[in-house]
């Protein structure tokens, strides 16, 4: 291997010349598809055009990617449980309190993250992100999903998202419309929909994805 | 040249940065560092490429695109990690099979 | 606005050279640990890429996911892994140098 | 003042500088991650001053959700890994 160390740094220089003089042929203004999408922000529902293409014009890869990750959560379950690392001990005072002011702080940021993606930088992603965020927060300092709560409870979560996105996208089925084709009209009150129900399940996987294991199993050795 | 060019050509050094860790290097743990930098390095090339409409607000669908692209490559680095535990487990070593131990 | 262009230019100067070294000292850095805490930086300075960029949305999911969640998830792994975090070695008998 | 605001993120740049070379200095672990949240508190710094410079709220609310998470990392840190190594007294 080291003797071909300067082969591959070769190749990658001429990668890296390649691609750089791709980019840099490319017209030095454009608009790409910015004019197509602000022509139709009024059919959309929203206000925002990178809210409308995640959940109106591009609404296939935002449900495909939510499948993605809960394949990815699927994945690690399948694992069967990773190593605990070492026995926890009690989180101290500080960590105590932070952690109480912390988690409702970050869920109400959730809240306004999804609320202010509609016509500002925000949504759906985000917010979940800032929920598992949470999630992951609550399990550093010691505290584990219920019992009765880790089996059917914790999957319909997950799949929520999901399965709600499926639903509205199959809404304009019977009238005669398209997959994903939401009605101009009620688009807003869908999308809001979808996202919250997106939100919740991301925020959800994030945190089982952090936990690493089905908590359902036995105690993994 | 201009400043979106700028940035679309650091996402390339990032990406055959990444390229070149993820060859080099025998650890798995630098090798999933080394896809997420060269996935940075792609997400730049796409961001930067959408600002080209100069004082025009940028293209969105690049943008959508990599927000996705983010939460699925945390995803699938979470993932990563747990089949890197799962070969430290069964191997004694967080390397792939048949690699030198450096 | 000569000066302000000149000040832009150098700060997206500084934050490309900051990107692509902590790159390369991420991935080339004996130390394990001290690799995870160059990419979580790395991260932190990718969002400010974003911003700089026009693409707050695009800032704000890795201002949640590359801050909280990368950075949780590397540090729980290498745990995990029985590395040491004073020296980033192994602490289990199976030495191995990294 | 735009003048400024620019001038100061610029320096605040140039001061991630030095909490990098604690991160490759350390000695300790402790050093590096308390490096990365200084690095963390100082983007919350440049991104108000670029939102101050282009009169965007969007990029408060970056900042907000970059100073809320910071802590999850450094958490995660002290729970997961520093907590019970036989040198976290160490004075080193």
């Amino acid at each position: 291997m080291a003797g071909y160390a300067w082969l591959l740094r070769l190749l990658l220089l001429l990668l890296a010349v390649g691609l750089g003089y791709a980019v840099l042929s490319l017209p030095d203004q454009a608009q790409g598809l910015q004019p197509d999408v602000l022509g139709k922000m009024d059919q959309s529902g929203v206000t925002h055009p990178v809210t409308a293409v995640l959940l109106n014009f591009r609404g296939y890869d935002t449900l495909l990617e939510m499948a993605v990750l809960l394949l990815a959560l699927l994945g690690i379950w399948s694992l069967g449980g990773l190593p605990e690392a070492r026995p926890e001990s009690e989180p101290g005072p500080v960590l105590g309190t932070l952690t109480q002011v912390l988690v409702p702080v970050l869920i109400v940021v959730a809240g306004y993250l999804l609320w202010t993606g509609a016509h500002a930088p925000g949504g759906a992603f985000q917010a979940g992100a800032v929920l598992g965020a949470a999630g992951v927060l609550l399990q550093l300092t010691g505290w584990r999903l219920p019992r009765r709560a880790a089996g059917h409870p914790l999957r319909i979560t997950l799949v929520a998202g999901v399965a709600v996105f499926l639903i509205v996208a199959a809404l304009p089925l019977p009238g005669g419309r398209q997959l994903l084709e939401y009605d101009p009209n009620y688009a807003g009150v869908l999308i809001l929909v979808v996202e919250a129900f997106a939100t919740v399940s991301i925020g959800v996987t994030l945190a089982a994805l952090f936990f690493g294991a089905d908590p359902t199993d036995k105690a993994p050795k | 040249m201009s400043v979106p060019f700028l940035y679309a050509l650091v996402g390339i050094g990032l990406f055959c940065l990444g390229f070149h860790g993820l060859i080099v290097y025998d650890h798995l743990l630098r090798k999933i560092l080394a896809i997420n930098i060269m996935g940075s390095g792609v997400f730049l090339v796409l961001v930067a490429l959408a600002k080209r409409g100069g004082e025009a607000a940028p293209d969105p669908v690049p943008h959508a695109m990599v927000i996705t692209g983010i939460v699925v490559a945390v995803s699938a680095t979470a993932l990563a990690l747990g089949l890197m535990l799962k070969v430290q487990a069964a191997t004694g070593h967080a390397v792939l099979p048949g690699k030198s131990r450096d | 606005m000569e000066g302000m262009t000149w000040l832009g230019w150098s700060f997206d100067a500084f934050v490309g050279a900051g990107l692509l070294w902590l790159a390369w000292r991420a991935l080339a850095s004996p130390d394990l640990f001290k690799a995870v805490v160059l990419f979580v930086a790395f991260g932190l300075l990718l969002a400010l890429a974003w911003v700089r960029l026009e693409a707050p949305d695009v800032a704000l999911a890795e201002a949640a996911i590359g801050a909280g969640l990368t950075g949780a998830l590397l540090i729980a792994a290498l745990t995990r892994l029985g590395i040491s975090m004073a020296s980033g070695r192994h602490r289990n008998n199976n030495k191995e140098e990294l | 003042m735009q003048h400024l605001y620019l001038l100061l993120a610029v320096f605040l740049l140039l001061n991630l500088g030095a909490g990098m070379w604690r991160v490759l200095r350390g000695p300790t672990a402790a050093d590096r991650m308390l490096a990365a949240q200084l690095f963390g508190t100082t983007a919350v710094a440049v991104l108000l001053l670029l939102a101050e410079l282009e009169n965007s709220v969007a990029l408060r609310d970056v900042a907000l959700v970059f100073a809320l998470l910071a802590a999850v990392t450094a958490i995660a840190f002290v729970r997961r890994a520093w907590a019970g190594t036989e040198d976290s007294n160490d004075t080193r």
